[in-house]
């Protein structure tokens, strides 16, 4: 069953199309990825679906639910919540409160949060550091935090953009792992990445955007063999 | 050796008509906008009191001043009043300048019963409120405006009139004061504006006065302002019978001096240079000899003021309440006339001070109204038009 | 950078027995307070006192929605202003009791709030901050030309003051500053207290998440513009009841003195100055500041060495120093400011802190 | 009729000696995104200059702009140096109470070397005037405006043409981008700083002539000035020219339309206006 579905969505900015007209389906409980070289419109297609832009054409179903022009904040009550690109860790609050601000979106009791924040900072191994400032964190640590605090809204569709983006090896594979067991858990991904071994490993589906089209879907291995991505985005790319 | 002459001279016309302890040492709180706002205005409340402290101590009255700067903010003026009368014990209270700050202290003096002169302060409404501990020398917001009026409608027959006022407490009720009395008087308001100040340019405003071609020129305005609502006028080419000055920007040296502009313009004022009371121009020249301008009557007024407290705490040997008595019966003839603080009009302690009509002729500030208080020259009117 | 929640941590960490001591602190220092009036017999002092009062409550206010939710108002001068106003229209012009005056203030300002909320946190940053501004000179140009309203520029001059009345027992008449004093000082308290039971709630969470990140704080179920608003709400009513308070207790308001941009400036420096984001931060800056410019305006430096015996009062330095350190303390007080933001960003809280955690790890 | 072409040539001439102002503020929030409060004392410190050098050394207003705008530069390279520079990564909140303070400091010395007296600086031409079919047009204001657009374009062209004011608009545009090309920000923003504290100064000494100096004069100007740089865009030089334009008429048209007493009204209402639904200004581009 699908638990969200992508129906001809378009996202024009001026006469600039970020998007056009990409259609594609999350099955429950996998990992999509979703790849496609700089500019492809990965990141404003996230935007589009979380709710920070409304989409030009076309409609975000989530469960069910026409999502166009919640805002953020509704679109994570719903279940479904993303990370940054770019960190964005509260980093003035410390590691455990800023899951907190995370877990509070499901309840009001600020003795549940803090028990439910210490549990997914014990899901990302971060649960020695919750004393520390935010903005205190090494990188690949900020990573794992920002993870927790999306975990924490309890969401049934995780999207997760460039979690990997500027890690060691070692950290990389520390997230694949956690990726993986959150998998587990029955909570739906989709993953933006550009370490192409690391998809390859943990999607069960991949959509691939270039030029804010979509250029291809399927499972990894169709991927890796299809020669327009190659072409466009493989050669050009690695 | 004029200088010390005058001195003198001053020193006898001030002596009051009673004897007192040789070197009586008074205290007496000075509440002036130092800084702040009104701190130009304040300097020269500052200057006269100086004057009246030299004054004091020729006479035998040693003055323990203590000054508090309110920096023209209410709640300011309060804690120095707090604090002179409550830790510095001070006879009596002379200041402070913004009406604002006037009528905090004036509630507070009731409080504790500590009498405060009122120099200049010219909202009606800090004597009208029955309080017994709050004397006030000047004359009113309104009798700036019912003066002017009386001239103008004694020299001629102007029909029309144009009221122009700062938006503040002072601009605000002199043009108030002024389309009432104007009303009295038979004379149609024709344009009525209210600005802001500190705007550079009044020229829109100005060119649609002239368009409705008033008899008067009503305005109200302090220095700076007035300079420039004048400089613009002249641009502009309004001319009517009169340009009326409201006293404040209008009764300055500043003013005087810009005789491009200044020239034949009115302003009611509480004081001049050239009038008859007793030792007002050994006050003038001492004034700007010792600090090298002009004295406004703003200076007169506190020195007047300051004078009249030094001299009553003397007498009450520094006791406030005897004070209080002394200048409810008391009365005084100075450099501002002659002083009673009385009660009339629904006013209390109010000195029914005359106004004066004070004129520019070519730079000087000579008084041509009421008649009782010209010294020679005439009034200039109609307004002559302006010179190119 | 130290964490302005630094204090908040301590709080929630340390064990409930330990608690016991900062409470039984804090109810001697209220009890203390509270007898002041009965042993303090210049009514000087009691006036810094309700100065100060109102300083901390116009801080505190500011300081939730500036320092804890991060929307830096220079405009709260406008809340100020209409609480002063209604309190003062209605006891001037309809004879309605302050007591009852202050209310009608309040329900004022949050229309006032919720409508300057709709139309200033659609912009962030310095935008914000200048449509703040702009905001409230709307509201001061408009006080001086609405003259049937608020007799405009000649201000509001309160000419009678009833006495607060219990059945047939009159309580205070107000002509004492006792009255004022515990009005300041139970307001004064409550404010530190909501802003305390901010921090400790999910409200004070979701404002911090807010100041950090809006955009984060909003993919995590945070609604920033309902937030923002509960926060203007809470940090004008208090501002306003602050006016109140102030325009009562001077008798006399007009639209330069409770509407100018120095207010709305006065306001954030106070927070500023004492560190924003704590609950202590604005109540130190208040006293701080509100002693300071006192003791700078009544020239206590040269009195204190006078007195001293250091310098000679009829001295050239005496003399020099009565003339013009009279004239400069507003200099002096602008210097400080200079000093505390390039030295103590944090204000004086946050720098008095991190000598404290210095000295511990060294 | 008259009256509305009079209050347009009024408004245009005042409104040339805003955009300076409006300029000078909007340069310096480009380049460092911080709001200097401090902007209408810098202007009172370029009247008190001309006033000095109009009384002690007979320099014409006008002629001393070339002696007060250099002098303004430096001392704002060194306000940014030593002051603004500590604050640039600091919050919104404590820029601005710095150069409010920095601004206190500023009006208070003055007060305290020159009294708070209102200084009146009156040449022969003070208050002369040319007509023109019944429209009168204040000469100074004439010359004023004059030098303002003498000014205005030699910005122009030093900011388009030159090498430093590319790189002024490089920064101004993203300060971090700047960095990572090898322009030095530091240099950028003191120069920045410069420019701006000379153009508000230049204009004090522009209208000192027709109007009056006193130490607090520059609150109500440094509130005009955000008023200008918000409705052209804050960092446009082209939308504070216009902006200043636009206020110098909208307060003289206001002023016959709707009475003295509303024309600040209307200035700030039509702030509001733009804030809310061109947030970046008439002209500005960047919504940050």
């Amino acid at each position: 069953m699908a638990i969200l579905e992508i129906r001809h969505v378009s996202k024009f900015f001026g006469g600039l199309a970020a998007n056009s007209d990409v259609s594609f389906e999350v099955e429950e409980g996998s990992i999509v990825g979703l790849i496609g070289p700089n500019g492809a419109g990965k990141t404003t297609l996230f935007n589009c679906i979380t709710g920070y832009y409304a989409p030009s054409k076309g409609d975000v179903v989530f469960r069910g639910l026409r999502m166009n022009g919640l805002q953020p904040d509704k679109v994570c009550r719903l279940g479904m919540v993303r990370t940054w690109q770019k960190v964005r860790p509260l980093t003035n609050l410390s590691v455990l409160e800023n899951v907190m601000v995370g877990a509070l979106c499901r309840t009001n009791s600020l003795f549940e949060a803090r028990r439910m924040a210490q549990e997914q900072l014990r899901v990302v191994r971060l649960d020695q550091k919750g004393a520390l400032l935010a903005g205190a964190l090494p990188i690949g640590e900020r990573k794992k935090l920002e993870v927790a605090r999306a975990l924490a809204t309890r969401p049934k569709l995780l999207l997760l953009d460039e979690v990997m983006g500027g890690l060691n090896p070692a950290e990389s594979e520390e997230l694949i792992q956690l990726i993986l067991e959150i998998r587990k858990k029955g909570i739906t991904q989709m993953v933006i990445e550009h370490d192409m071994k690391a998809i390859m490993r943990m999607s069960q589906n991949i959509v691939v955007l270039n030029s804010g089209e979509k250029l291809a879907e399927g499972a990894p291995e169709e991927i890796v063999s299809n020669p327009r991505v190659i072409e466009a985005y493989l050669g050009a790319e690695v | 050796m004029r200088a010390k002459s005058s001195l003198i001279i001053a020193l006898v016309l001030t002596l009051p008509s009673f004897v007192f302890a040789a070197n009586a040492k008074v205290k007496i709180g000075f509440v002036n906008s130092i800084t702040g706002p009104e701190a130009p205005i304040g300097e020269s409340l500052t200057n006269g009191v100086t004057l009246a402290i030299e004054d004091l101590k020729k006479q035998g009255i040693d003055v323990d001043l203590i000054k508090e700067d309110d920096t023209g903010k209410p709640e300011k003026s309060m804690a120095a009043f707090e604090k002179l009368a409550t830790s510095d014990h001070v006879g009596g209270v002379v200041g402070p300048y913004p009406s604002k700050c006037a009528a905090a202290l004036a509630k507070l003096a009731e409080k504790y019963h500590v009498p405060i002169i009122i120099p200049v302060a010219s909202k009606d409404d800090i004597t009208r409120q029955g309080l017994q501990w709050t004397f006030r020398l000047s004359a009113t917001t309104n009798d700036y405006a019912t003066i002017l009026l009386d001239m103008a409608t004694a020299f001629g027959k102007p029909k029309t009139i144009a009221i122009i006022n700062e938006n503040t407490d002072f601009g605000t009720s002199g043009a108030k004061s002024a389309k009432e009395y104007a009303a009295k008087k038979h004379l149609t308001v024709v344009a009525e504006e209210a600005y802001a100040p500190g705007s550079p340019d009044y020229r829109s405003t100005l060119a649609s006065i002239k368009g409705k071609n008033p008899d008067l020129v009503f305005m109200v305005s302090y220095v700076a302002d007035a300079i420039l609502l004048m400089r613009q006028s002249r641009e502009i080419g309004l001319t009517p019978k009169a340009f009326l000055g409201a006293g404040a920007g209008f009764a300055t040296e500043a003013f005087a001096k810009e005789q491009d502009i200044s020239n034949n313009v009115f302003s009611s004022t509480q004081w001049t240079q050239d009038v008859k009371w007793p030792g007002t121009k050994e006050f003038a020249a001492r004034y700007k000899a010792q600090f090298g301008k002009e004295a406004s009557y703003h200076a007169s007024t506190a020195y007047e003021s300051m004078v009249i407290m030094g001299q009553t705490l003397a007498k009450a040997k520094d006791n406030p309440a005897r004070a209080k008595d002394l200048l409810d019966k008391g009365s005084w003839n100075g450099i501002m006339g002659v002083v009673k603080f009385a009660d009339y009009a629904g006013y209390t302690n109010q000195n029914n001070h005359q106004m004066l009509v004070e004129q520019i002729q070519n730079g000087q500030r000579v008084t041509v109204y009421p008649p009782a208080y010209v010294s020679g020259k005439k009034a200039v009117y109609p307004f002559p038009g302006w010179t190119k | 950078m130290p964490s302005p929640s630094f204090i908040r941590r301590k709080w929630i960490t340390s064990a409930g027995g330990k608690r016991v001591i900062p409470l039984l602190l804090l109810a001697s220092g209220v009890a203390l307070l509270a007898l002041i009036p009965l042993s303090v017999q210049s009514t000087y002092a009691l006036h810094i006192m309700i100065l100060t009062f109102v300083s901390i409550i116009m801080g505190s206010a500011w300081n939730i929605l500036g320092g804890y939710t991060g929307q830096y108002s220079v405009g709260h001068a406008a809340y100020f202003g209409v609480g002063a106003y209604t309190t003062m229209i209605l006891l001037q012009f309809r004879h309605i009791a302050p007591w009852y005056g202050m209310w009608a203030g309040v329900g004022a300002t949050i229309v006032t709030a919720l409508i300057i909320g709709s139309i200033c946190f659609r912009l962030r940053g310095p935008y914000f901050v200048l449509a703040s501004i702009a905001v409230a000179e709307i509201f001061r140009v408009t006080a001086l030309n609405l003259k049937d309203l608020t007799n405009g520029a000649e201000g509001i001059l309160v000419t009678e003051l009833p006495p607060l009345k219990f059945g047939d027992t009159v309580i205070t008449d107000f002509t004492t500053k006792v009255p004022f004093f515990y009005t300041g000082l139970i307001t004064a308290l409550f404010v530190i207290f909501v802003t305390r039971g901010v921090q400790h709630s999910k409200l004070g969470y979701y404002f911090q998440a807010i100041r950090e990140d809006q955009d984060a704080a909003h993919s995590l179920g945070i609604n920033p513009a309902l937030y923002k608003n509960i926060a203007l709400v809470i940090s004008a009513v208090f501002t306003s009841v602050a006016g109140s308070l102030y325009a009562v207790y001077v008798g006399f308001i007009d639209p330069g003195t409770v509407f100018s941009l120095d207010v709305s400036v006065q306001i954030v420096t106070i927070a500023i100055i004492g560190g924003i984001g704590t609950i202590l931060g604005p109540v130190i800056g208040a006293i701080v500041l509100v002693t300071l410019s006192e003791a700078l305006r009544s020239n206590a430096l040269t009195n204190a060495l006078i007195h001293a015996g250091l310098v000679n009062a009829d001295s050239r330095v005496g003399v020099f120093l009565k003339e013009n350190l009279s004239h400069a303390h507003i200099l002096i007080y602008g210097i400080l400011v200079v000093i505390v933001i390039l030295f103590m960003p944090q204000g004086l809280l946050g720098f008095a802190r991190r000598i404290v955690t210095r000295k511990r790890k060294g | 009729m008259s009256i509305f072409v009079q209050s347009l040539i009024s408004g245009i001439l005042i409104g040339g000696v805003y955009a300076l102002i409006g300029i000078g503020l909007t340069i310096i929030f480009g380049v460092m995104r911080v709001i200097n409060f401090a902007h209408g004392d810098l202007l009172m410190l370029g009247m008190y200059a001309t006033y000095f050098l109009f009384t002690q050394f007979h320099i014409d207003p006008f002629v001393s702009i070339v002696i007060t705008m250099p002098l303004m530069f430096l001392y704002g390279a060194f306000l940014q140096r030593f002051f603004i520079n500590r604050v640039l990564d600091a919050l919104p909140q404590n820029q601005i109470l710095l150069t409010i303070g920095l601004g206190l400091i500023m009006s208070n010395t003055v007060m305290l070397a020159f009294t708070s007296d209102y200084k009146i600086l009156s040449t022969r031409y003070s208050s002369s005037s040319v007509s023109l079919h019944g429209i009168s047009i204040s000469l100074p204001l004439l010359v004023s405006f004059a030098i303002t657009t003498v000014i205005t374009i030699a910005l122009y062209w030093f900011l388009l043409k030159t090498d430093t004011g590319q790189a002024i608009r490089a920064t101004a545009q993203d300060r971090e981008a700047a960095r990572l090309m090898g322009i030095n920000v530091k240099r950028m923003s003191i120069i920045a700083f410069g420019l701006g504290s000379a153009l508000a100064a230049t204009a004090g000494a522009l209208i000192s002539p027709t109007y009056y100096i006193f130490p607090q004069v520059g609150s109500s100007f440094t509130l005009k000035a955000f008023v200008i740089t918000v409705l052209g865009g804050m960092g446009s030089v082209i939308g504070a020219t216009l902006g200043g334009i636009l206020i110098g008429v909208a307060e003289s048209i206001g002023g016959v339309y709707f009475g003295s007493g509303w024309k600040e009204v209307v200035v700030f209402v039509l702030f509001l206006l733009v804030l809310l639904f061109r947030p970046s200004g008439l002209l500005g581009k960047s919504r940050t």
